[in-house]
């Protein structure tokens, strides 16, 4: 098979090598089940602590507010259901924004079935929610603003540090999924008034399966997976060890590496970009151009469906998405776009490339190659296209 | 995701263009997906269909339909052609994954409305023939959780 | 270090290197996320709907109603939450028997705060519910009996057969924690009349993290975790794949040696119930003795306490437990032994040994003459014994 | 989980026994988990423990805080012996985890249960010397979620 270049790293990483030797030992040897009594378990508890410790120390806070999870999307209904149930006798009001992923956006719409009320905030064209609309949303019984970190498709990043000094100017409780931010830009919970954070591990080169949640100490909300004592009884579950060993190492890694690697990815991004808007017509870039993840190039190609795109582009072993991967299942166009403005065909149109630290210059040309000749061949197909 | 068949029409699509002056044009757009769908006829005197060409903009399995729906009409006469159901079109690419079944009722509805549009130029009567919806695809695919 | 003789598998179980080796190449080459639209993703789709198949097989049922799941306690949050939710227009009653794992007491303990009524059936002496019991138990409202096919502490098999025959009749779901018994045991959801079903990987030398539900087709629940089109829209978050197809092969080796493997076990485990009955004074078996997972051991040793022991069993290299590992935050006695009719003194007093395919008859051999000097010692040091 | 001196407190534990016709003996049970601890002294006529026994049915850390306890007040005044706190004990030990603070208390109301079983023989008064509860450990550790 000839050569393939990922171009989706927004919707899932490989595991580095690092990675997988860190969880090879915690899959046999190590096995220990951390709530053991026995000696050899400490081993497996110890792993465990350590990889909490880690994360704590990358968003500057303390340990004991890391909580494992089986991913990003558990994280996401935790935050979310758990702090609806804990605070519903101050209110029942939710704020989020209409660009969420669907872990938030189907969590709250299942609030909303169940008696609660939840303000979907406009973006303005590049994905930013508006902070004066923010401010008016505020009711004497919100009890939550959640709004994403960074956004999946359009790679567009929140005043996250403004929305938490809001929050916490009307002692409302502040969540941000930042399953596609952390470990690709700096965060810090304190300075951002973040009281609960999502994370995942296969978004990071880690494994999947496994992720995480920031919750602010003292905060009432309780268990979401009910069970035994793990996790200061806040998480039941057999702590998932080689996960979380797995993630650790990814974490410490893209910490590690993120100034370097982000830089470089950045200036392939900008470098793609100019190149596709130069030599391609009738294409448009979405998403934030001053607040955007460093890997995320996003793309409309009108008079084209995204689909036909994917495949052409496959074919030519590019691998990219069109809208977020885990709504592929759905034939509508992207809720992200059509809240930055698109119309439905220039939505259905759009190309979501996520580069990674491997992806290099000759990649990206020989990509923008590619594009060239399939936009122009849909077009000659295209009933919507006149040359 | 998609047979070979499909695929293989997919990449090399049968009868892509425009014809001029056509016998018959039918535009069809789909309301569930946005995709939009155009055929054309070019038939002669005895209503067979001589030339057919589509435009297509939409998924991998609007295009492969498109292109399998022209392959079976062309030659056909109005009559055959009527016939030429998405369920034929589907069987003809050895099968549609669930969620694309629609697709292949873009083809048929585009066939439809430019036999329709055949008919009311020459102001013949095509018996079967139904006046297209301007809009198809409300038709549901199973519905999971 | 010495030999470990480790016979705590009901906590956890080491995963097979075939299982590992069955993994490997998710966590690199074949990382995609199954939702893809590019070719090489179908790998790991494929990948997914092999092992869905291959669990469906083992439960005599069709693939489509398998749902990968975090792992058991997720399982068991999901049935008995959104079963709850989603039937309450019919009622809101539900039966469970007083020995079951955490995972579902403490969600049904979160349900009776939220307005449904759980009746917890006793069990008897052995650890068996009664079937006169639940019949009487059932009420109009009744919606779910959630009962587990066997327990993690005593290893009791419950006539799930018979549980499943009497909820059919009255129209009532039957849900049943098979953590514990899903590899074990052969399992026919359709003859046992089991509309779902819980499982866990790490219990049958699979990855942690990973598990699964049976869900019957037709039933009304729906996400516990909403988000993504995952799993049929039913429960959200990139596929971990890894863990599925880890889980897979443990499946596939557990069904394959499940006769032979547990024939072995079941050997041994009565060769060392037999020996330590004999050879050590004031001492009895817990748990059932007809319907007994093949490799669960459960004792007491009256006069003596349990960590002191499990402290003691490590200092010689092995490993057990005393109630189950993941309450061991708690200092209370196992709710199961409690409710077999144990008083306080000798609940705490019990030990819990869950054998192993490697478990070697030499092995047991040394546990009981091990065990025979530290009760003896332990005797010595309590104020309860008098000899 | 326990730090090396609990692990030798509760592998070898010291004054492990009984004393027949002791001068006091104590006896205490933990309503929280069941357990029980049984100290007896042998007190001479200055009011100096002599000698020291316990007998405990409990986890590692009653173990260890029972023998730790004995050894910190084995001649030890009476006087001295009551200023022999939980915390003192769990000092000596290097710390207990937080879910085991509670058993140290076990050892400390045991001291006094045997001092007050001494001071009533004796029909002498203790300063600062409370009758002990029949039962201990109602104290709760930090509640989690
Ligand atoms: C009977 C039973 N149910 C549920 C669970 C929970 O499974 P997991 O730890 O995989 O969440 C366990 C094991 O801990 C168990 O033994
Ligand atoms: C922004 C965002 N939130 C949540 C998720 C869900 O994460 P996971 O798939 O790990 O459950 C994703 C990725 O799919 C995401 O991009
Ligand atoms: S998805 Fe629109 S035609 Fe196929
Ligand atoms: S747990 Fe009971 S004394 Fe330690």
């Amino acid at each position: 098979m000839e050569k393939i270049i990922y171009l989706d790293h927004a919707a899932t990483t490989p595991a580095r090598p690092e990675v997988v030797e860190a969880m090879m030992p915690y899959f046999t040897e190590k096995f220990w089940n951390p709530s053991s009594v026995y000696s050899p378990a400490s081993e497996a508890k110890k792993a465990v602590s350590e990889v909490r410790e880690r994360i704590a120390d990358s968003l500057g806070t303390q340990s004991q507010d890391i909580y494992f999870t089986g991913g990003g999307s558990e994280a996401d209904n935790w935050a979310i259901k758990e702090t609806a149930e804990a605070y519903a006798s101050k209110g029942k009001h939710i704020i989020t924004s209409k660009i969420e992923h669907h872990a938030v956006l189907h969590t709250c719409q299942y609030l909303e079935r169940n008696g609660y009320e939840v303000t979907y905030l406009d973006v303005d064209e590049m994905g930013y929610i508006k902070l004066d609309q923010l401010k008016k949303a505020i009711r004497p019984d919100t009890i939550l603003i959640t709004i994403m970190f960074a956004n999946n498709e359009i790679g567009t990043i929140q005043p996250v540090k403004e929305i938490g000094a809001i929050a916490k100017e009307h002692g409302i409780l502040f969540h941000t999924d930042a399953v596609q931010a952390y470990g690709q830009v700096p965060i810090n919970v304190d300075e951002m008034n973040i009281d609960m954070m999502s994370a995942s591990g296969h978004k990071l080169n880690g494994p999947k399966g496994i992720g995480f949640m920031y919750i602010r100490k003292g905060l009432k909300l309780r268990s979401f997976i009910h069970g035994g004592a793990q996790e200061r009884k806040r998480r039941a579950g057999t702590e998932n060890v080689t996960g979380i060993v797995g993630l650790g190492k990814a974490v410490e890694i893209a910490f590690e590496t993120m100034k370097e690697r982000t830089g470089k990815e950045q200036e392939l991004r900008d470098y793609a970009i100019k190149k596709i808007l130069a030599e391609i017509p009738y294409c448009r870039l979405n998403g934030g151009r001053e607040h955007r993840l460093p890997n995320n190039i996003n793309i409309s190609f009108q008079f084209i469906e995204g689909e036909s795109l994917l495949i052409m582009l496959d074919m030519a072993g590019i691998c990219a998405s069109s809208g977020s991967a885990c709504t592929s299942g759905s034939l509508d166009p992207s809720h992200v776009l059509l809240a930055i403005g698109l119309p439905h065909e220039i939505a259905h149109g759009s190309l979501r490339m996520t580069l990674g630290e491997e992806t290099t210059k000759e990649d990206m040309d020989f990509v923008v190659e590619k594009l060239k000749e399939i936009v122009d061949k849909l077009r000659k197909m295209s009933p919507l296209y006149e040359d | 995701m998609y047979s070979e068949k499909v695929m293989d029409h997919f990449e090399h699509p049968r009868n892509v263009g425009e014809i001029e002056d056509a016998s018959g044009v039918g535009t069809v757009g789909n309301a569930k997906c946005g995709d939009i769908m155009r055929i054309y006829f070019d038939i002669d005197d005895d209503q067979i269909i001589r030339d057919v060409k589509f435009k297509t903009f939409g998924c991998g399995a609007a295009v492969a339909t498109s292109s399998m729906a022209t392959e079976l009409v062309k030659g056909k006469s109005v009559q055959e052609a009527l016939e030429v159901t998405n369920k034929a079109v589907m069987e003809a690419l050895d099968g549609l994954p669930p969620v694309k079944v629609h697709c292949s009722l873009l083809a048929e509805e585009a066939i439809h409305a430019a036999l329709w549009d055949y008919a009311e130029k020459n102001g013949i009567k095509i018996e079967g023939l139904k006046k297209p919806k301007s809009d198809i695809g409300e038709e549901e695919v199973e519905e999971e959780y």
